[in-house]
């Protein structure tokens, strides 16, 4: 056991797995030399060796080709797009070549690639540098989709990510680098497909991501104290979806809120509603509400970027005026 | 071999021809046994797309298909150089490509006709060929990303030191799309195993690519920019292809790193199964129709002493196979419908939900 | 009146505007000399000439970088993107930069370009090159996003496109190309934003987009036969998107059905759902139900592509299930 | 101008040194008004980037920011070239060329700091200054994409015969990208009005431009494969930029076509707030920091004969200018709440649904 920021979490939990598997190659732009950009890969060329950790050029297509390609053949890669807003420049590589090989091909080939990316706001820099974009892979059939709350789950996350046989997309969150947690010593190996409940409750079930999670934990401890006793999942993957244990809480508490981060047209939340209202609708005791990023991009201003994603506040006063 | 240029006429058809420009035989010290195995390949491949297109005609192909009818000495030249475990990349014109690294007649025609004996049990059609057993890595139907995905499987062999190098054909239009820039920077970057074998046939789809393109040569007047020697050959030729695969694949057996070269051929048909192809001057298709690759080196070969009657068993021995293949092929299954449902994941299956 | 193909109505629609406005022009991968690999622009390289209408090499950034640098400076064009597919080649300009160059500008400049693009299965070509990708743009904020079913609407709705200041994105559907039907006379300008109830009922909505309307109605009359009397709804554009028509047709019939050609997750029928559990919850007689392309990539043989698809049969089945 | 480059090794900053190599005075015919109002631009960027340092370190600037110090020349010798209807690309290292282009001092501080009054009412932040009314047409965070974007407004400019120039910046990383290969080759196809200003500072982020790109010099190797002159210029020589622009943009504005353009120059920080770029070889650093484009022009300008009283008195002048600038930002009130749904449409508001 020993304190761990997410930041540091990160190169943990690659180097657990370069450690495990000789074959494993991670690249990416600055990922080696500079330890990252967010230096969230620092000392995995000192002990990997330039041979499996690489520095890139700007090249997103390429950096995806190339990780897809040695996938194809067996090799397994850990491919880094800086920012996941980036996605886009290679989204032909993503969601048209990466995401439908293996089906194309009728099962010919796998491809075992985890694309790890820097997802979300907070930073203040803009609409092109803080995007949530994991429904842009959700909506990909095809493509795992992981992104984990805490240091512990991005090691156990991703060990089980690069474990995995089919593509992943890792969304690392910025502005969780800098937060800490005990994480226990040795290796750490999760499972995808496993929400995890963080705080149980009766009165409502709120699913949250990323960074939406310990703001909805602060929102459920708030409710308490309002008399409402909240319910709140870390969905933790989004493709598989653990639908079981979210349509069990919904089950129980009769109410869904959703809280995401990113903007509200065809979020994941909108999918976990159109799920209950039709798994679990009978079990509803009031409408569903979803709390999202509005509609718009991201503005730069620390003032405006706050009042745009979803705040522990939101959260609050969205929650008790569904009471109202 | 080279093609003159023109600034571009909108009346595409009047635009001055681009003519062949033949040299003759390269006298090239080949064995007879390799100038037969070529022949036999320019056969197969010839016999195997008018069957497609037959089969198309008859409605049996759904879709679309490109075919590579008049192309052929390229990927038949290329074929008889790789090596059984080397990687082949192609285009949704891929027919040609997936036969020539060695996959069966059957299984090909199979999967055009979208049987459960196909290449892909019908998932994937005329435009996604793949054998990875043999190497044929996959056929690709949006322009530009596969040369990325040919950097990866020679990158895997740089790693394994396999000696095993990647082929990677693509068109003259697809000389303009940002994924082959990125895709030769990083190969010569990475001084990987891999060939980029450009096959011009002057078109993109309908539009000339001269005419969409800022230098003559699309392929081989961007090889600077990548560190890449220019190399223009005639895609019409099969001797000078297959000496020329054999020298590029050498090269980068040897670690010498990536090459980049520019086959100039012609389409004899349509870029796909409706087209009429009317935007191309009736005598630049005349010209290359007498240039026809099977008619060059058929001539050759009598040329250089081989008999007609040879050459004539040849073409039947490939016309009995494809007769055979097309029955097989249709003899093939209907996919089952729950196929849909499989192979997403490498579990076998499609869950979205745990 | 005349009777006219959809196919035809995409030039007739285009022409109508050039002609209407000088200034705008149009771009794209075989358009002018061909006429377009879809033949849904010949004839406007003869009328509007080599400067308006403008064959591009295979460079989907470039040709939208172009579109959208003119439109900057006012200057309105619509760009071809051949295959819907291939939003995902210039992804960046579609959702990085189109999308958010008014905002990320405060208004400084206006993006007044239409992309045009033939979307949708039916034509067993493969998984590159017939997915429904309409949630790809109603995803990200700052797009508008419209889908015809009919000829009539091909016109007036590309009219409001190409007359819209803001950047839409007007999805063509292959498999509708083919189909006809009487068009008025004259110039047809029509409005984005309103949905068409085109069959009305009292037990059930279903909406339905595109290729999925004519689907919808034949099976709403096959339930009609079996004495469900369903309305069916053309959402027709998904931004904005029309949700007084939806809220309203369901407050009447107390069941919602959306049907989408896109695969399941984070699909446009997800927001509908979600947003009709939140705000006409209390008028829910029965569970929402999402009929959709399964969250698979599309296989390319006939019957294969057949089974995966929407069909008039699975609605059918499906609707007549939920009675069951 | 040129630089040499190496293999590339891991321990980038044991790397061998690549230093400029000054040719002196190009002895260039200029007007003095025209070389003191070069100084006057060289002064007001470094001193507005030194200030938004500042206000970075006092916190007052939040995000990011990636500043030009020690590339100046390059934009202050473009603006002064460029003509008030021209065109401005920029990418989100862009204070310097926002200014360049006429925006004032304080719009620009004010807009780091996220006022109201900022440019873009703190919407945009440092990375994307934009003034589409002084032909500044934006600043990119994103790389590639921008120099597509270039394309239209130059067509824009060409369907109008407005005889508008577009001018794009971009850095020598940028090079590498498949948006930069689509932009190029359409330019020239098209003979657009454009000028591509690749600032190549050696460096992408952290990592040596020549250690992963194919070619020596990362945009003049790459101009031929668009059918334009290579062509690199010294890009901390404000006389050899301004002589450079002047001469490309009337190119342009002849309807002679687009033009690609490599000035070599070097930051003299890190590539963003926060990098100490411990990655580049002290001794690589301390040459061009003797290099600076600012201490080689005052030189300049001293051994011309201009009086070091007539260059402090500029210097002290845009130092009070940036003084007042910085009051006037820090007095900007914050932006209103509200304004985060402004603007998304051209109606002003942002709603989804109607
Ligand atoms: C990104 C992308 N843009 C456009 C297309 C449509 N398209 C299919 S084939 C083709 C022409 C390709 O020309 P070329 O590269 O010369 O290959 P050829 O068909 O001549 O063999 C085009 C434009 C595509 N498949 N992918
Ligand atoms: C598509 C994309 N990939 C990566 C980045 C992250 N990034 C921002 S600046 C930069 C380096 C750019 O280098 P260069 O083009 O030389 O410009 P410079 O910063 O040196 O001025 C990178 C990689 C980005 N913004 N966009
Ligand atoms: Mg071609
Ligand atoms: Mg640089």
């Amino acid at each position: 056991m020993a304190e761990l920021t997410y930041r540091d979490a990160v190169a943990r939990g690659i180097a657990q797995e370069m450690r495990r598997d000789p074959n494993l190659v991670f690249l990416g732009e600055d990922v080696a030399a500079a330890g990252g950009v967010f230096k969230t890969t620092v000392g995995l060329l000192e002990e990997f060796g330039p041979d499996r950790v690489r520095d890139t050029p700007i090249s997103e297509q390429a950096i995806l080709g190339a990780a897809a390609g040695a996938a194809m053949t067996g090799v397994p890669v850990i491919a880094e797009i800086m920012f996941s807003d980036f996605l886009a420049v290679c989204f032909d590589l993503v969601a048209n070549e990466i995401a439908k090989l293996r089906y194309m091909t009728d099962g010919q080939v796998s491809v075992p690639i985890v694309i790890r990316t820097a997802n979300g706001g907070g930073s203040r820099f803009g609409a092109q540098h803080s995007q949530s974009v994991e429904n842009w892979c959700m909506m990909i059939p095809g493509l795992k989709v992981v992104a984990p709350s805490t240091a512990t789950d991005v090691i156990g996350l991703l060990a089980a990510s690069i474990r995995d046989p089919d593509p992943v997309v890792f969304f690392e969150h910025k502005s969780l680098m800098a937060t800490k947690e005990d994480v226990p010593d040795g290796d750490i190996v999760d499972e995808l497909g496993k929400a995890r409940v963080v705080r149980e409750g009766s009165d409502v079930t709120i699913v949250a991501l990323a960074l939406m999670v310990p703001r909805a934990v602060a929102a459920a401890e708030r409710l308490g104290e309002q008399g409402i006793s909240a319910e709140v999942i870390d969905a933790r993957t989004l493709v598989p979806l653990d639908t079981g244990t979210i349509l069990s809480s919904v089950e129980r508490t009769g109410r869904l809120v959703t809280v995401e981060e990113n903007p509200r047209l065809c979020g994941w939340g909108a999918e976990v509603a159109s799920l209950v209202a039709h798994e679990v609708f009978w079990s509803l005791d009031a409408p569903i509400v979803r709390i999202t990023t509005p509609h718009i991009p991201l503005p730069a201003a620390d003032i405006l970027e706050d009042e745009t994603i979803p705040s522990v506040d939101r959260i609050v006063e969205t929650v008790l005026g569904e009471w109202a | 071999m080279s093609i003159s240029t023109d600034e571009g006429r909108y009346d595409y058809a009047t635009r001055p021809v681009r003519a062949p420009r033949p040299e003759g035989d390269p006298g090239l010290d080949l064995r007879d046994e390799t100038r037969l195995s070529l022949y036999t390949r320019l056969q197969e491949l010839r016999q195997v797309e008018k069957r497609a297109y037959d089969l198309f005609m008859q409605n049996l192909v759904k879709g679309t298909s490109h075919l590579s009818l008049g192309m052929e000495a390229i990927s038949a030249g290329f074929g008889e150089a790789l090596r059984p475990d080397d990687y082949v990349f192609a285009t949704y014109r891929g027919h040609a490509h997936t036969l020539s690294k060695g996959s069966s007649m059957d299984s090909v025609l199979a999967e055009l006709l979208g049987r459960a004996n196909g290449l892909m049990g019908g998932k994937g059609g005329s435009m996604h060929l793949s054998d990875a057993d043999r190497g044929m890595m996959g056929s690709y139907a949006i322009i530009g990303a596969h040369l990325t995905l040919a950097n990866g499987t020679a990158w895997s062999a740089q790693l394994r030191n396999s000696g095993q190098v990647t082929v990677c054909f693509f068109g003259d239009g697809t000389t303009n799309i940002g994924a082959f820039h990125e895709a030769l920077n990083l190969a010569k970057v990475w001084n990987l195993p891999v060939v980029f074998v450009c096959e011009n046939n002057l078109y993109m789809e309908y539009t000339p690519i001269d005419y969409i393109t800022a230098v003559a040569n699309p392929a081989a007047d961007r090889a600077s920019a990548y560190g890449l020697e220019p190399m223009i050959i005639d895609g019409n030729d099969v001797d000078v292809v297959y000496d020329t695969a054999r020298k590029l694949l050498e090269r980068a057996r040897q670690g010498e790193g990536p090459s980049l070269v520019e086959a100039i051929t012609y389409r004899s048909g349509g870029h796909s199964r409706a087209d009429p192809a009317k935007y191309r001057p009736p005598a630049e298709v005349e010209a290359w129709k007498e240039y026809d690759p099977i008619i060059v080196y058929h001539q050759r070969l009598l040329d250089r002493g081989f008999s007609e009657s040879t050459l004539t068993e040849i073409s039947n021995r490939v016309a009995d196979q494809v007769d055979r293949a097309t029955a097989a092929a249709k003899a093939g299954a209907q996919p089952p419908l729950e196929s849909i449902f499989t192979e997403l994941w490498a579990d076998g299956g499609s869950a979205w939900r745990s």
